[in-house]
Formats: C-alpha cells, structure tokens, sequence
C-alpha cells in the first residue's frame, strides 16, 4: 500500500519534471530557431531579455516577497560593467558580459542592507538605489571609467550574433535555475521565508542567508541580461540601460502571467511583450493605460495572475 | 534536579524605548523539566520566551545552552541546535500543505527528530495533512506550530500559550501529550495563563510581573506566596 | 549665497512637507502606500494650469477647487478598491501594486489628455514684487506657496488633535485592531482620510509648478519617491513629522544645488537610503523585519 | 496532461505575437521591379524628445507629399521618376524600443532609405545596427561626434554640425566682446556638456576663466537657487546650455528674480522660438542670444528645394504648423535623399553614400550649404550667434553678433 504510494509519487514527481523540462527546450528551441522565420532579431532579443529580467523579478518577489522597481539598477550596472570590460579592460565580448554579471552581483553585495527593509520600504528604497546608481554611472566625475554623459560606444566589438546567442543561453540557464529552485526543498523554503520570516526561522531555515542567495542570483541574472543587451545595442546612454520603464515592464510581465511559477513570467512576457508590439508602437499611452488598467484588475479579482486561472481547479502548473 | 542544565539565562534585561520588559530574569532548566512561566498580561512572559528563541536579542544579560553562549545566535542556529518553540498566535506557512510545513522543518532542522509523518500522527493531523495551512482552524494551526517544532528535533521547547480556545478534552491530550515529551528528556518551558492546565503539567513555576521574577518554586506554594497572591492571583484569573 | 539656499530651502522644504502630507495620512491610517500619489500631485498641477490659461482663475481659487474635487475622486476610488483589498492576504503589498497599476493608468490618460510637453504657471501669477529678508529678495510666489503649505498643514494637524473625527484617525493609526474591536467606525475613517489624502495632494500640485519649476505627466513616480522620503524621515502619521523631512530634504537640496550641484538630483534618494539603511530602528518604525 | 496543453498554448502565443509583429521576410526587391522608393524613419509621439521629433517628422513628410505631387522623386538608377513612400514607427523617445524598429524597418519592411529619429540618443542605436546591415543612415540631428569613424561609410549628418562644433561662434564673440567674467551652467547629457568643454576650452586658449562652470542633471526644473549662486559672481555674460526644458525653467527663473546681466544666452529659442513665446513669454527671450537656426536665420543663395519664405507658406499650408528649425530640418533631409537619390547610379547603399559625397559642397538649401567631410560628419552649416528681438505680439526676430556665413 505504501510501496504503491510511494511508486505514484515517484511517478508524479518525473511526470513534473518532464513537464517544467519541456519549458526551457521551448524556449531553447523556439528562439533558436525563430530568426530563421522572422527577421527582426532585435524584437526577438529583447523578448528574450524582457523574459529572462522577468524571471529574475519572478525569483525575487515569488519566492522572497521583495518587489524590485529598482530592478533595472542591477541591468544598467550589468551593462556598464561589459562596456568597462571592453574599454579599459579590452576584454573579449563573452568574457566582458560575465564582468558585467559580476559586477552586478558585487552592487547586489553592498546593498544587501535594503533586504532589512520589507513591503513598500523596500520597493521604494530599491528605486531610490537604482537611481543613485544610474547617476553615479553618469556623473562626469566618473568620466574616466563610465565615460559618464556620454554614455558607451562599443561598436569595434558589436556582435549581434554571438550576443543574441548568448541571450539564449542566459535566458535558458535563468530558466532552469528558477526551475531547480521551484523544486528543491531551497524553494520551499524560500516560500516559506515569504509567508512567515520568523516561523521559517524556527523551522531552520537560514533566513538571512536564504534571502542573499536570491537576492545575488536575480542580480547576477539581471547584470548578465543587461551585459548582454548593452553588448547586442553596443552603442548607449545611461539612460538607455537605467531606464525605469525596463524594471516596471519586467514586474509587470511576471505579474500577469503569474509569480512564483516557471510558466508565468515566461507567458507574461510573450503576450504582454506581443501586444506591446502590436499596439505599443503606435499609441504607446493606450498600452500603458491597458496595463495600468490590467494590474488593478489583477490585484483585485486575480492576484496570482493568469496562470491562477489554471492552478484555481488544483491543476499542476510547472 | 541533579542534571546538568540544558538552557541558562542571566539578569536578561529587554528593553523597548523606555519600557522594561523584562527588567533581570534568571533561570535554568534541566533535560526532561517542564517549567511553567506564569504571570499577569504584560509581565514580560513571552518577551523572556522570545529571548529564549533568539527573535529579540537582551540588551544584558546571556542565554547560554550545551556549553554554548547563545546570547546573539541567529534563530535558525538555534533551532538547529534543538530550541524550538510555538506561537501565541499560531504562525504556519498558509500557502503550503500542512505535511510541507513539517517537512519543511524535518528537512531544515536538527536530527535525530520525529519524521512528519510521526509528527503528524502525535498530535494528530495525519487526517487533514494535505490540506493547506490556511485551511485549517485556529487549534488546529496551533498543533500545527507545534508539529513542525517536533519535526525540528528540538531539546528545548517553548509553548506559548497553547491551551487558549481549547476544549477541555484537548487540554487533556496536549497535557499528556507534554508529558510525553518531557519523558524523552525534551525540556519545556510552557507559558500560560491557565493555571490548571499548568498544575496538571508541572510542580515548578516561575512567576513573572513587570519584567521581574517574583517567584520561583512549586505551583503550591505560589499560591500561598503573598507577593504572588497580590498582583497575580489577587488579580489574574 | 548660504543664506538664500538656506531660507529657500526652508520655502521649499515647507512646501514639500505639504506635499507628503496626503501620502503620510494615507500611510498612517491604512498602512498602504499610494504610489500614485505623485500622479494626484500632477494632476492638482494640470487642474491649476488648465483654470488659469483657459478660464482665468487665480491659483488660489484652484486650490479650493483641487481640494473639493480630487477629496471626491478619493471617494470614488475608495470603496470599489481598498475594502476588497483590506480583505485580502496580504494587503500591504497588494495595496502597493493596484496603487503602481492607477499611477500607471493616471500617467497613460495624463498623456493622452495634455500631451507630452511640460506645463507651468507663471511665476508672477501671485504678482511681481518679492520679499526683502537678511539681504536677499525672494519671490512672492515662494512666499505664498510656504504660508498656504503651513496653514493647510496647521489645518490637518488641528484636525487631527482637536476633532473627534481626528480623535478616530489617530486610534486607528495607532492600532487598528483596537480601534475595529472599539466599535470605532474604522471603514468611514478609512475612507474619509482616503479621501483628504488625495484632495490634499491635488491641492498641493496646485501650487507645485511655482516650486519645482514645470510638471509633465512622467513627473508622478520622482514626486511620489520624494515624498515617501519625506514621511520615512519625519514619522508616519504625524503632520509636523512631514514638516521636520521637508525641511531636511529642502535644506538639504537647495544646499546641494549650490555646492555640488551635478549631484542635486540625488537628494532625495541618499537621504531614503540613509535613513532605512543607517538609522532604521529610530525612524523606520514598522519597516524592519523581525528576522 | 493539462500543463502540456498550457505549454501548447504558450508556443502557440509565441508565434502568434511573433506573428502579429510582422510579415514574414522577403528577399530584398530587385532594382528593376522597384514601383516605389520607401524611406523608413523613426519618430517619438511621446516622451523626452517628442518636442523636437515630431516637427522634424512632419518636415520630412511634408516633403515626401510635395514630391509625390510631382509624380515622385527621380531616380536616376531607375531613369524615371518613383513615388515616394513613407514607413514610420513612434518608438517614444526609447532607444531600447527604437532599436527594435529600426532593426524592423530594415529586416522586415526592407525599406530603401534608412533615416534616424531626433537626436544623438534616439540615433545612437541606428549607427551600429545600419552598419551591420549595411544600410546607409540619414542622420537627421544626431550630433554625437562618437558616430562618425573613418571605418564606417554607412552614415552621413544631413543638418547640424557635430555638437562640440556649436560653441566656435560663442567663444568667438566672448572674447571678442572682452567679457571676462562669465558664468556657464550646463545641463549634464551628452549634447550640452560636450559644449561646455568645448566653450570652456576656448576661452581658456584666450586666457578667460569662467567665474562659475557648473554642471546640473538635466531633468532641473528650478533654477532660481543655481540663478542666485551664479549672480554672486557678478558675471557680465550667464550662458545656459540645456535641452528646451531646461532653457525654459532657467529663463522663468531669470525672468522671476529679476536679476540683470549684460549677456545672457540659451541654445534653444534660436530653434524653436514659438515654444519659448508660448512657454515663457516673449519678454523673457527679448534680448537674450542664442544660436539662431533656420528659420530665423535664412540663406539668400538656395539652389535646390524651396527657400525659406517658400517653405514657411507652403508648409504652413499643407500642416497648418508653423515653421520651425526643426521642421526645417525634416525637410532639409528630405531634400537631400532627393538629390542622393537623382545623382545615384544604383540603389545599393554604398554607391548611396558615394553620390552624397559627389555633391557635397556644392548644395545650398533653405539649411545652408550641405557640405560632409570623409566621415559623413557636416561641416558645411555653422551656428552663429544672435541677439533675440521680440514685439509684444510674439513675433521674434534675431539680429546677428557673429557672421552666419562664417
């Protein structure tokens, strides 16, 4: 009785493993081979970006209850730290994208502090950082390391074949780690760290550490992300990769699709980055009136995002 | 009570802005005692178990467990050395399985420990162990705390406030139940406001009022204990 | 030179106390924070600009007009939204979210309504003649904006002393449980203080385009984080608090502007930092995790 | 299994929005087989620099409409004349969604002429993606002196000089003038602290320290406090280098202290004189100097396209907008596709870019002489200095301090 039991488990646990396998093969095989049915990469790039900072939101808020706006802090950080790289370091751009993801992780270091901080605290306190890091980058005192107004050219290493490859592998590996925690006890854990910090403690759980090892790993996600699209633009401005609208429309994404899943923020961006494609371009204020109206609508009849719509009958949703 | 003490705490001092919550408390506690930490609303009763627990640091004073100054450890460290506890207002991971809330700790905490499913079966939820924590009704939930304590392997557990909003016939089972662990030589400290269900548990008691010791001693002789007649049970329940 | 970026900055700082008023209030009863504060802001601002240069009314009178119609929008938006989030489970971060979703939403139809270029009022709108203080001339405007940003936060702080409906407010700021387990009507407080946080928002924006300069429909999100600022260092719920971080941030950034002024910018932002991060035990107050 | 069918779905979406993105590519048309000439260009409705890039957007359509009323634009690699089509993306003054477009432009919409949105931030994205497809640029505004290499013949500056060029002028009549104090506040972007260093460097060669050189962050709405640390100096010229918003908030403040100084100079009245009336009032730009750009500054010698009184009527007409350097400068562009276009000996981009070079220097239009150097950077317009008049009724006229032919 309990051998067939444990047998049904086992079987169970496979079956959900093939399933939430089958998402990064998707993702794998669907933007490997997508250029070669349509051409503009750049609008398959940045869906890959948008879908690999969704992840790194959805790592964070889903799985630790810390939501980010100045999420796009570690992306810039990510982004300027390749450019450095390649101009006072004269790194290759592979190894220059990994500077940058390191770099972000060092950021992510100093401002560990702000993870004392929780709710609204926290949210705004992670935008006040993201903007202090965006001006510092700009600052003309920092002149000799970030060029700082006039932001980075990199065009001596444009590549935007080999960056759009490694936003595939970033993107994949972003995916898988957030399946690995969704499934290991970690990220049960770390789920219950965001229902009950105290409780989580006293079943010992290492809060503190459990949290920096998140908070690291969606830095190091968003600095590699952002490496990689300063690389692929390889001509910009600080504005251009400390954009808030990139945290903002990152949240958004895994919002609506639904955090604290794998399918979620990778549905979210499909659908919201599609639309915003579809009508984004031409009356961009009626998308974000779309998606203003959408998060209100969200909060208030359908918290867990659209992905709740099938988890609601006791569905299993990798 | 010739065993070597598992838990110490000295002339802890708590304080919050200018409130003494606890104002130099000691105390020890042997393997297998169950100590009952009585005393008025506001006396500083689950501040001391907090302490204990490592949610609040003392301002003075030292908490000391196997051979260790524990005074500043963090309170997974302490969980995972064998002090557990459970919480006034029962705290369970809502979104997750009551079997996950214990796995959870089984998983994280100190071994050797009861597997969940004995946990489960002790203080009997094994029935309702797939539902969610949020499911379940407020007793309910408090044995939950107290499950996924076991399931931590504790040597040292805090009950805060476990008999309110039971029935009779619960008290008893948790009673005995206590018993039961203070016989595997699990220490306990018990909060409570329910003189009873402390008389039917313990002989020793510690009575607290404004952050101070006032008594310490057999449950008898507190209640012939003037002090402790004029501000606790004069006035208390 | 120290002397005009010091009086200035106490103008400044007494006009963003007011500012972070409505946001304060909001936080203190209901634990929320309304991140679409800066919008409401913003919008008291277009109400203003639009009175002036298509019907000619004077700012003062939009600032009654501001006051009546965003407290009634309060209303509005109270009942449909927060009791559905009050009873949610985890209504501090939702609460943070559907305000993120409004001031999107308010951001979108500002856009679409008054377009992208930013707008103001003109600076002689109070008249041309400046006043004379320790060898320095300031302007009229700077002058009225401060006494109408003292008054209305005079105003709050008797309301909330000396009303019984003041009384309610701070007991359910003080704790709401009590309050709801008192019998106190803690829903039609909610909703009336709901309601006076956006009109006094509005209402300051009426009077922001004299202080800061020039408002567009993207300048909500940098005025809510502002004022965020401002309540986390004064403390929550109390009026005066307000006073106490406009003046800290005014002071500090007029200072800024005159000795580092290519770091301006970061004022408000150093100072939130600083204050979560430094002193979070005095000032922070509920933010800080127990673990 | 219903999370196999989620996944479904969700590749089923993907190629659906991937879809709803655009057509599926085509090869590139044949020269022959060409029935129109379609230009593709950016413009941004919304956000920072939508001020500045919507009437440059309308120049260039109005001259795309002029044109198709001629029966379209000659092209001499076709030998006959072609109808001008016109495919434009609002990419909201985001470069990130501007490098999706223009990347759409090429790949998917295979336009024929390649032509970037206002400004240096909105055009650096075009740069390395036009090279890497081999599309020549028309850069319209984008000043960045970064864009233009000897490596890269895919790029050519139809309008301004590069932006550390601006300040010649403005040294020249400092110094000139014998002013020695002067006090400069700049707003740190690209664009205005590339000429404060230019400006800074200038005097210094002529032995003047600025009294005050000060950078701010360029979203400053206030200037009052920085208005009041500059006139402690006692500076007899106060020179502002800012986007229009800035130029605007510091002339409300000089206008609310007022303070007076001998000279007093703002970059943007010169371009967009209507938006300062309208903004700040005709007597705060009245005798103030600034860089006055077409249509305030007007060639007498054009020998292609419209002049300047011309274009002013006929655009007034078609848009019922007035003019302004901007829309100018749309134009400008357009006309010089036009003459790319009919010099050409074939469509493919480089021969493009080797027929903007044969004409270099001797084409003079309503923008001033079109001159390129090897780079495809402009040398041919400069900016003098002028001294702003305005009437009661708003209307603005500009008195010259330094040579505009210079």
């Amino acid at each position: 009785m309990l051998n067939t039991q444990l047998v049904e488990a086992g079987k169970r646990q496979r079956g959900r493993l093939l399933i939430n396998g089958v998402i990064p093969f998707l993702v794998l095989v669907g933007f490997s081979l997508s250029p070669f049915v349509y051409a503009n990469q750049a609008i398959l790039f940045q869906m890959m970006a948008f879908m690999a900072l969704a992840q790194g939101v959805n790592l964070l808020y889903g799985f630790t209850g810390y939501l980010p706006f100045g999420y796009v802090g570690f992306f810039g950080i990510g982004a300027y730290g390749m450019a450095i790289s390649i101009q006072l370091l004269h790194f290759p751009g592979l190894l220059a994208v990994v500077m940058g993801g390191l770099l972000s992780a060092i950021i992510a270091i100093i401002f560990l502090p702000l993870l004392r901080l929780s709710g609204a605290y926290f949210a705004i306190s992670s935008l006040a950082a993201a903007e202090v890091l965006s001006n510092v980058v700009s600052n003309s005192a920092m002149i000799h390391i970030t060029n700082g107004p006039y932001g980075e050219q990199l065009t001596q290493s444009y590549h935007p074949v080999t960056s759009y490859v490694a936003m595939v592998i970033v993107l994949v590996l972003t995916t898988v780690t957030v399946i690995f925690i969704r499934n290991m006890p970690f990220g049960r854990a770390l789920m219950a760290i965001r229902e009950d910090p105290v409780s989580a403690a006293m079943a010992g759980i290492a809060v503190v550490r459990s949290r920096s090892i998140v908070w690291l790993l969606s830095a190091l996600i968003a600095g590699l992300t952002g490496a990689i699209f300063g690389w692929h633009l390889s001509v910009f401005y600080p504005n251009t990769v400390f954009d808030l609208n990139i945290s903002i429309l990152a949240i958004v994404f895994t919002l609506f699709g639904g955090y604290g899943t794998v399918t979620g923020p990778v549905l979210g961006s499909i659908v919201l980055y599609g639309l915003y494609n579809a009508i984004g371009i031409s009356d961009p204020q009626y998308f974000q009136l779309i998606y203003g109206l959408l998060i209100v609508a969200l909060v208030l009849f359908l918290p867990g995002g659209i992905i709740s719509l099938i988890q609601r009958r006791g569905n299993y949703v990798p | 009570m010739s065993r070597e003490p598992i838990l110490i705490f000295e002339n802890i001092v708590k304080k919050f802005g200018a409130f003494r919550a606890l104002d130099g408390v000691s105390g020890t506690l042997a393997p297998g005692e169950i100590l009952g930490l009585v005393g008025p609303n506001g006396s500083g009763k689950t501040t001391l178990i907090n302490v204990i627990a490592g949610l609040y640091y003392p301002d003075s004073g030292g908490v000391r467990s196997q051979e260790q100054d524990i005074t500043h450890w963090p309170m997974h460290k302490r969980a995972r050395m064998g002090i557990n506890r459970t919480f006034q207002i029962p705290k369970p991971f809502k979104s997750l399985s009551v079997e996950e809330n214990i796995a959870l700790a089984y998983h994280y905490g100190r071994k050797p420990a009861m597997s969940p499913q004995q946990a489960l079966d002790f203080v009997g939820l094994a029935p309702v162990k797939n539902q969610l924590a949020l499911q379940l009704n407020s007793s309910q939930q408090k044995l939950l705390d107290l499950a996924r304590a076991l399931a931590a392997g504790p040597r040292i557990l805090l009950i805060d406030e476990l008999a309110a909003g039971l029935s009779h016939q619960e008290l008893q089972v948790v009673a005995d139940h206590l018993q039961a662990l203070a016989q595997q030589d699990i220490a306990l400290i018990v909060v409570e406001h329910h003189l009873g269900f402390v008389n039917q548990l313990t002989e020793r008691v510690m009575v607290m009022n404004a952050g101070k010791e006032i008594f310490q001693g057999s449950l008898s002789r507190a209640a012939q204990d003037p002090t402790v007649s004029a501000v606790y049970l004069g006035t208390g329940s | 030179m120290f002397t005009y970026s010091l009086v200035s900055g106490i103008l400044f700082g007494i006009f963003f106390g007011f500012m972070a008023l409505g946001l304060n209030l909001i936080f203190g009863v209901m634990e929320m924070v309304n991140l679409a504060h800066g919008d409401f802001v913003v919008l008291g601002g277009y109400v203003a600009i639009m009175a002036l240069t298509s019907l000619h009314i004077n700012p003062v009178v939009s600032l009654v007009i501001a006051l009546v119609l965003f407290f009634l929008v309060g209303l509005g938006l109270f009942f449909p939204l927060i009791p559905r989030l009050s009873n949610s489970r985890d209504p501090e971060m939702l609460s943070l979210i559907l305000f993120f979703g409004l001031s999107q939403v308010l951001e979108a139809l500002m856009v679409i309504k008054f377009g992208v270029n930013p707008e103001s009022l003109p600076l002689s709108v109070f008249g041309n003649s400046s006043w004379h203080f320790l060898g320095q001339s300031y302007q009229i405007a700077w002058i009225v904006t401060a006494l109408v940003s003292l008054v209305m936060i005079t105003l709050t702080y008797v309301f909330l002393y000396y009303t019984s409906l003041g009384r309610a407010v701070r007991a359910v700021m003080g704790n709401r449980e009590e309050a709801l387990a008192s019998g106190l009507p803690v829903k039609r407080t909610s909703a009336i203080i709901f309601a006076i946080g956006i009109g006094l928002a509005a209402m300051s924006g009426v009077l922001s385009p004299l202080m800061i300069g020039s408002l567009d429909p993207t300048s909500g999100l940098g005025l809510t984080t502002i004022a965020f600022a401002i309540v986390v260092i004064g403390s929550l719920g109390n009026p005066l608090g307000s006073v106490v971080g406009g003046l800290v941030y005014g002071v500090s950034l007029m200072l800024m502007q005159t000795y580092l002024s290519s770091w301006s910018v970061l004022v408000p932002y150093l100072l939130l930092l600083i204050i979560v991060l430094v002193k979070p035990s005095g000032l922070l107050g509920k933010g800080v995790r127990h673990a | 299994m219903k999370s196999t069918a989620i996944l479904g779905m969700a590749a089923v979406l993907l190629s659906a929005s991937l879809a709803g993105c655009g057509s599926s590519p085509s090869t590139a048309p044949s020269a022959k087989s060409i029935k129109d000439i379609t230009i593709g260009t950016l413009y941004a409705k919304s956000g920072a620099f939508a001020t500045s890039s919507m009437p440059e957007y309308s120049g260039l359509t109005f001259w795309a409409s002029q044109i198709n009323k001629t029966g379209g634009v000659y092209v001499k690699a076709l030998h006959k004349k072609v109808p001008v089509k016109i495919v434009a993306y609002n990419d909201q003054s985001s470069a990130t969604t501007a490098t999706t477009l223009y990347s759409q432009l090429i790949t998917v919409n295979h336009v024929n002429i390649l032509v970037a949105d206002f400004g240096s931030v909105l055009t650096s994205v075009a740069v390395p993606i036009a090279q890497e497809k081999k599309m020549l640029l028309f850069d319209q505004t984008g000043t960045g002196a970064s864009f233009f290499t000897p490596s890269n013949p895919y790029i050519v500056l139809t309008s301004l000089p590069t932006s550390g060029l601006w300040p010649t002028s403005l040294a020249q009549y400092l110094i000139h003038k014998g002013y020695s104090r002067i006090a400069i506040v700049y707003a740190t972007n690209d664009f205005d602290q590339s000429q404060d260093q230019t400006l800074v460097s200038k005097l210094k060669a002529a032995h003047i320290t600025p009294v005050y050189n000060n950078g701010v962050p360029t979203s400053t709405s206030s200037y009052s406090v920085l208005l009041n640390n500059m006139s402690h100096t006692n500076p007899q010229a106060v020179i502002e280098l800012g986007y229009p918003n800035n130029d605007i908030a510091f002339l409300q403040a000089l206008k609310a202290s007022g303070d007076h100084f001998n000279m007093v100079f703002t970059i943007f009245p010169g371009q967009l004189p209507q938006l300062f009336v309208s903004s700040v009032g005709p007597s705060s730009i009245n005798n103030t100097y600034t860089y006055p750009a077409p249509p305030l500054l007007t060639f007498s010698h054009v020998n292609y396209g419209l002049n300047t009184a011309q274009f002013d009527l006929a655009f007034k007409k078609a848009t019922g907008q007035s003019t302004n350097f901007l829309s100018i400068a749309g134009y400008n562009t357009g006309l010089i596709i036009q003459k790319t276009l009919s010099t050409a000996n074939s469509l493919n981009q480089l021969s493009l870019r080797h027929a903007v070079s044969r004409f270099s220097g001797s084409l003079s239009t309503l923008d001033g002489t079109f001159k390129i150097d090897s780079k495809g950077a402009q040398i041919g317009e400069t900016l003098p200095v002028g001294k702003i008049t305005t009437n009661s009724k708003g209307r603005v006229s500009v008195q010259f301090v330094t040579s505009p032919n210079s």
